[in-house]
């Protein structure tokens, strides 16, 4: 089943090169991940533990295996990557509308996501690391031949710097591997989280310190951050989506499903540290999106502000903030994958991001005047969308960490520097919303037409899906509650010995 | 009383003439010479040291072996090299290193 | 040996040497060096090599040297011409060259096992079986080889002196 | 019952927006159809239901799985309190929605603006029957996006753009530490819901609560969500600009029931107010600058929606004042009866701007006495309960807080009493400039009665305006509070306003220009520029600087440092690639008496 849905975008991929019509091979593929997903998601909703699983040895003599298999999490993940795959490749540009390789196009789209599915399905270390790579370099692709603006500077810099940033994992992961005793090593995540929950992994600082950086470098976290605004204002609509949406989620992912679980007690040593650079990426992030002239780059360093949210969650390490990064995580995957395909969709029209020069273009394009509205809202964490509960949870779970007597943990006071970021970004998300969509408009834009009826649905698809996870986020806590419950009773249960 | 060392010392003094050549002079033919005479200086100790491991009265003929083969691959290479300089002088009407410089960047 | 004798040939040696790498004339250092390799095929006997000295004789002070000569002859190479010298590269080969020597002369210094004389040898047959039945004994097949090289050398010395045809 | 009040708007607002766009006028109809049928549940539910009936819950965000009390259903508190303010939301909504019919009738964006109202009706709602603190911070956040649509109703003006986005960064700066207030609620008493927080202090299981200094924090952080809801001092700007948006929206939102929510909200949550005696203090000083400064202001201003809104925030003010000196049914009584005249005001000004071909400024009114009679004596009615004239309903509601005040603090009730007398005298600016003398413009003259689909719902209200004062109409919906014996206030209060009256008159009867300048008072005290100031310094400098930071330290001189430094790195180095075979052999031998030298020459 889970290769099955690895394998269905890599051979229409390869179908594409081979010269199968393009958008509809891939319309098809993504389609039936979709349905694939969906079927999944209903078979194991809330069974505990690892579902679906499969696994071939490949080289015994290393531990080395192919094998997959799907918790809460990962399920939460798949169907991210499934319904962004699915908006992405609906988005795409016709391939008689691309001047090079359409192709290629569609089968770097359809390469991504089998990345991101295969990462996120993988339960070998080795493949949850190589599926990840895999996909970086469709994005290299993409964003080196059809992207906008300085694209071949944009597309080195994100390819070396996230390259640079899965080397550090890798060591990581290697300095991880090798620290466990040499009888007990093993590539298969379950058989390691069994071994941590015993208590046979050392918990060392520094292997946590370079896990924690090597994907926080892929997950943007500050100061690791300036590839992403440059990458994401370069690459086109899909690519920016799937990566933002999706691929960047991995880094997140992987703490989640290898760090934490692995190393608690490592964890716990880097939380101040943790906590600072996120709340750089909130504040300081955040007022550097205030100052943005360009749509494109405000929403390239918004997305790098929002990771801090997860982070927060993420260091709060108690169950509403593990949920709630959980959550945001897919949240913020939806929310910022609409306002990448509606600002494509803009610069398609305008050819121009420049808050100066755009203006008042609701008027022209109401659909896409109001969808970006709704999505920025959803952005800035207002309710009905799937961003709300899941920064509420985070803020619950930071500040379920009380301070000593009455002064405040130092968790709370991130807390606090991160409320504020709601209000930077309200701030940072109007002020861009009225300066490209409403006031005056421009003469240039008059004529500007709208969103065509074909490719609405691909946006409405999106907006209801973060709608539904905003209308009842409990399915998605019941979702991830397994998953989330595993994590910490690894905590409680190495703290106990 | 002639010792080992004599010999090693006059190998290592032809090597770093050798050497010397091939750093300072600028024509290709005596550079190569100057390659022959390290060449040589590496036998020298070579066969010094045969000669200075001896077993059941016999010197080491290892060593002597790997002499031949170096005279042997070294004619080999002189015939080759020379050619090499013979089809350079045709090409650029010089043996002068400093006018050889098309390997750069 | 006497000391004498071996002193007399080590400066033939490196005297000439020298003098390869001092004259200006192409054809003077082509006959320096052919000295310096007589004297070295001298040390080489010596040393009880006399099938290697000979070697040395026929190969290098022969047919090494009738190559360098006829070549600088082809190539009608008149004496170099003085050219700026560039002083940087003069120090710089002079000082490694130098630095060289000088760490050979050290290490020599430090290795007393070098001191002692020549243990005697007692040869049953002459120099040139021994080296004939170890060179055809147990290095047979890189004696092969080394014959399969200097084909593959001759060929290749054909084909890059041939002149294109135009 | 309380599902279909709360729902029924959401489901107008869904059908409007995914299928009936197209056809403005069945979008319109939808939503008035959703907003009658919230008012009659409305009513049905006042007149059957028990208080605090239990009602079933939707779990909406729920982790008492995880073994954490953390808990927060969407459901529903029905008792005199939320009941009194759905019918006030629900009757004013609806006349509102009527009224509208008509005057958005040759809007373009009709079907937005419907959609908008009934997500607003919905939000509203929400804020009402709240019964704990994450589903009151939900439709609080709500009801800040839908009056961010209709506030930019007109979103391709650049004045109602703007209008909005400073509205909704206001609101979220207040709700910046409302949140914070009910994270702090959260972490004392380890619960959202009113009832739960009401057992554990009373209980005293919030040991936190019970220091002074953390309770003040407390409330104060959550009057914060107040003073940006209901427009308090100091982030009271974004109200006036506010009234960029459609008439009907001011009326409904800007004056009648949104910002009336942050002194709902206090009312709701007097519980945990009432711990702090500092943190009353504050509330208090702020709702009396508020309304004292607003009512400064309000003297000043020349358009007409400009005069209502700052006299909105004046008694929002002493609403707020009325909380803070703990008489918290007596803002609500205020609240109750102000909901109705301050609506009727701003229909009777939607139909005089209508008249006047959406001519706001009102010196280029005047003398639609005749023109508009209907309108005329409504706006009188609305006029003289804001002032606080005996019989009509401010007289009772605005007493009792003064009264309140005057037990709780003097300076507060003077300050309270000149506030009415400046009430009163600006009213009586407006009311003379706009209704007597000479039309000053064609547009004025020309002017005539509003069709009836407009002045009908200003009839409606003009009759609760007028009664919903008196105690035994007023105590069927909410605890009226009594007067404790003899007080000075009451005639005190009705001299302030004779004084208004009379000044206001003399000053202004018959004059065509304003004869009185003051600058400082005409320009809002300044309050936009200084903020404009304080934000150009601080959060833009800051923005700049972290941007500069991000593009030239971090970008360009470190990240891109790196990189140029490997490319020099290689450029350098390329130099040695001379082609210069002596070169490299010089650099070969270096190396090799180099290694020579590490290996047998260091020990």
């Amino acid at each position: 089943m889970l290769t099955l849905l690895i394998a269905i975008p890599l051979v229409a991929a390869v179908a594409i090169l081979l010269g199968a019509c393009a958008k509809k091979t891939a319309l098809a593929a993504v389609a039936a991940n979709l349905v694939l997903t969906l079927v999944l998601l209903v078979q194991n909703y809330g069974a505990p533990g690892y579902q679906a699983t499969a696994s071939t040895p490949l080289i015994p003599a290393l531990g080395l295996s192919y094998s997959v298999g799907v918790d809460g999490l990962s399920l939460l993940m798949l169907l991210l990557t499934a319904i962004v795959g699915f908006a992405a490749v609906w988005v795409a540009p016709h391939p008689e509308k691309l001047e090079r390789y359409p192709g290629l196009y569609y089968a770097c789209l359809l390469f991504i996501i089998a990345g991101a599915t295969g990462a996120f399905a993988s339960l070998d270390l080795f493949f949850f690391y190589a599926f990840h790579e895999l996909a970086l370099i469709p994005t290299f692709l993409l964003i080196g031949i059809w992207g906008s603006g300085d694209r071949i500077t944009a597309a080195w810099k994100v390819t070396i710097y996230l390259a640079l940033g899965s080397f550090v994992l890798l060591i990581g992961l290697l300095a991880l591997y090798f620290s466990i005793p040499e009888a007990a090593r093993t590539f298969s995540i379950p058989a390691l989280q069994t071994l941590a929950a015993a208590g046979s992994i050392p918990q060392t600082p520094w292997i946590y310190l370079t896990i924690l950086l090597g994907f926080g470098v892929l997950i943007s976290l500050f100061p690791f951050h300036t590839w992403a605004p440059q990458a994401y204002a370069s690459a086109p609509a899909p690519a920016a989506m799937l990566h933002a949406g999706v691929l960047k989620k991995f880094g997140l992912y992987g703490l989640l499903r290898v760090g934490l679980p692995l190393m608690p007690q490592a964890a716990q040593h880097w939380t101040n540290l943790l906590l600072i650079l996120l709340v750089g990426n909130i504040l300081y992030v955040g007022l550097a999106t205030i100052a943005q002239k360009r749509l494109d780059s405000m929403l390239g360093y918004s997305s790098v502000m929002h990771m801090g949210y997860i982070f927060l969650g993420i260091a709060a390490f108690n169950p509403i903030g593990l949920t709630g990064a959980a959550l945001l995580i897919f949240a913020h995957g939806l929310s910022i994958a609409i306002l990448f395909a509606i600002t494509g969709f803009v610069r398609d029209r305008t050819g121009s991001l420049e808050f100066t020069k755009l203006g008042g273009l609701a008027k022209p394009m109401p659909f896409l005047g109001f969808t970006f509205g709704l999505a920025a809202f959803a952005s800035v964490g207002l309710p009905g969308f799937a961003n709300f509960p899941a920064e509420m949870s985070v803020f619950f779970g930071t500040f379920a960490h009380a301070g000593d007597g009455l002064a405040f943990s130092n968790f709370q006071v991130a807390g606090i520097a991160a409320l504020w970021g709601l209000v930077i970004s309200a701030v940072y998300m109007l002020r861009g919303y009225r300066a490209a969509f409403l006031g005056e408009t421009g003469k240039r834009w008059v004529g500007l037409a709208d969103l065509s009826f074909c490719a609405r649905p691909a946006i409405i698809f999106l907006l209801a899906a973060t709608m539904i996870a905003g209308f009842r986020p409990q399915l998605l806590v019941n979702l991830v509650k397994p998953t989330v419950k595993g994590i910490l009773q690894n905590q409680t249960s190495l703290s106990a010995k | 009383m002639v010792t080992l060392n004599d010999y090693l010392l006059v190998s290592g003094l032809l090597f770093s003439l050798g050497f010397a050549g091939v750093l300072l002079r600028r024509n290709i033919l005596v550079i190569f010479m100057g390659l022959e005479m390290m060449l040589n200086a590496a036998n020298l100790s070579l066969v010094a040291f045969s000669r200075f491991g001896v077993a059941n009265g016999l010197p080491d003929y290892n060593g002597q072996m790997l002499v031949f083969f170096v005279i042997t691959v070294a004619a080999a290479e002189v015939a080759v090299g020379l050619a090499i300089i013979v089809a350079l002088y045709r090409a650029k009407q010089t043996t002068h290193v400093e006018d050889l410089t098309s390997l750069k960047f | 040996m006497s000391p004498t004798l071996f002193w007399i040939f080590a400066a033939i040696t490196l005297g000439f040497g020298a003098a390869t790498l001092i004259n200006r004339n192409p054809v003077a250092s082509a006959l320096s060096l052919a000295v310096s390799f007589l004297g070295l095929a001298a040390l080489f006997t010596s040393l009880s090599a006399t099938f290697i000295g000979i070697v040395q004789v026929l190969v290098y002070a022969g047919a090494v040297m009738v190559l360098f000569l006829f070549i600088i002859m082809l190539l009608d190479l008149k004496a170099e011409q003085r050219r700026q010298v560039r002083l940087s590269a003069l120090i710089g080969g002079v000082v490694i060259a130098g630095l060289f020597a000088s760490q050979v002369v050290l290490v020599l210094r430090h290795f007393p096992k070098g001191n002692h004389e020549f243990p005697p040898l007692s040869l049953p047959h002459p120099d040139a079986v021994n080296i004939g039945l170890t060179l055809f004994g147990h290095y047979n097949l890189p004696f092969q080889v080394i014959g399969v090289l200097i084909l593959v050398a001759s060929i290749g010395v054909v084909v890059l002196s041939k002149r294109e045809l135009n | 019952m309380p599902w279909i009040i709360l729902f029924a708007p959401l489901i107008s607002a869904a059908v409007i927006v995914l299928f009936t766009q197209k056809w403005k006028n069945l979008s319109a109809l939808i939503s008035i159809a959703a907003v009658l049928v919230s008012l009659a549940a409305s009513i049905t539910l006042f007149l059957n239901a028990p208080d605090s009936a239990a009602t079933a819950t939707i779990p909406w965000l729920d982790f008492t799985g995880f073994g954490v009390p953390f808990k927060a259903p969407i459901s529903f508190t029905i008792d005199g309190l939320s009941k009194a303010m759905m019918i006030v939301v629900t009757f004013i909504g609806a006349l509102i929605h009527i009224y509208s019919w008509a005057y958005m009738a040759d809007d373009e964006g009709k079907s937005r603006y419907f959609a908008g109202l009934s997500l607003f009706m919905f939000s509203m709602l929400g804020i009402v029957f709240a019964n704990n603190f994450l589903m009151m911070f939900i439709f609080w956040e709500l009801v800040g996006v839908s009056s961010f649509i209709l506030i930019g109703h007109w979103y391709f003006r650049n004045a109602p753009a703007a209008a909005a986005n400073k509205a909704f960064i206001c609101n979220r700066l207040g709700d910046f530490g409302f949140l914070l207030g009910i994270l702090l609620v959260w972490v004392a008493t380890k619960s959202l819901d009113f009832e739960g927080i009401k057992q554990a202090i009373d209980s005293g299981n919030a040991p936190f609560l019970a220091v002074p200094a953390f309770a003040t924090a407390t409330v104060v952080l959550l009057f914060c969500g107040t003073i940006g809801k209901s427009a308090q001092f100091p982030l009271h700007v974004w109200l006036p600009d506010a009234m960029e948006g459609p008439t009907p929206v001011s009326a409904l939102i800007h004056a009648a029931t949104m910002v009336a929510a942050g002194v709902y909200m206090l009312a709701r949550i007097f519980f945990i107010v009432k711990i702090s005696p500092d943190a009353m203090q504050v509330i208090a000083v702020i709702g009396t600058i508020t309304a004292f400064g607003a009512a400064l202001i309000a003297t000043q201003q020349n358009d007409i929606k400009k005069v209502l809104a700052y006299s909105t925030l004046s008694q929002l003010g002493y609403m707020v004042m009325a909380v803070g000196v703990a008489a918290s049914s007596a803002a609500m009584f205020h609240l109750f009866t102000h909901a109705f005249f301050k609506a009727l005001l701003f229909l009777g000004a939607g139909s005089v701007i209508f008249a006047c071909h959406h001519e706001q400024d009102i010196w280029k009114m005047g003398g639609l006495v005749r023109k508009q009679p209907i309108t005329f004596i409504c706006f009188l009615a609305g006029t003289l309960a804001l002032m606080g004239i005996p019989l009509f309903s401010g007289f009772y509601s605005k007493d009792s807080i003064l009264v309140a005040a005057y037990e709780h603090h003097r300076i507060l009730a003077y300050f309270g009493l000149f506030t009415a007398l400046l009430t009163a005298y600006y009213m009586t600016r407006l009311f003379v400039i706009v209704f007597f003398g000479k039309a000053h413009t064609e547009a004025a003259s020309h002017a005539h009665e509003a069709p009836v689909v407009m002045w009908g719902p200003l009839v409606l209200l003009a009759i609760p305006s007028v009664i919903a004062g008196y105690a035994s109409i007023a105590g069927h919906f909410l605890p009226v509070p009594e007067h404790h014996g003899e007080s000075i206030v009451p005639s005190l209060a009705i001299g302030a306003g004779v004084i208004g009256i009379l000044l206001g008159a003399l000053l202004y009867f018959g004059k065509a220009k304003d004869p009185i300048r003051i600058p400082l008072l005409a320009n809002k005290f300044y309050f936009d520029e200084l903020y404009a100031h304080i934000i150009w310094y601080t959060q833009d400098l800051l923005a700049r600087i972290c941007a500069f930071i991000d593009r030239w330290i971090l970008d360009t001189a470190i990240v891109r440092g790196l990189s140029s430094g490997t490319w020099a790195t290689g450029f350098v180095m390329r130099f040695a690639q001379a082609g210069n075979l002596q070169g490299y052999a010089l650099l070969f031998g270096a190396g090799v008496v180099a290694l020579f030298y590490f290996i047998l020459f260091i020990k």
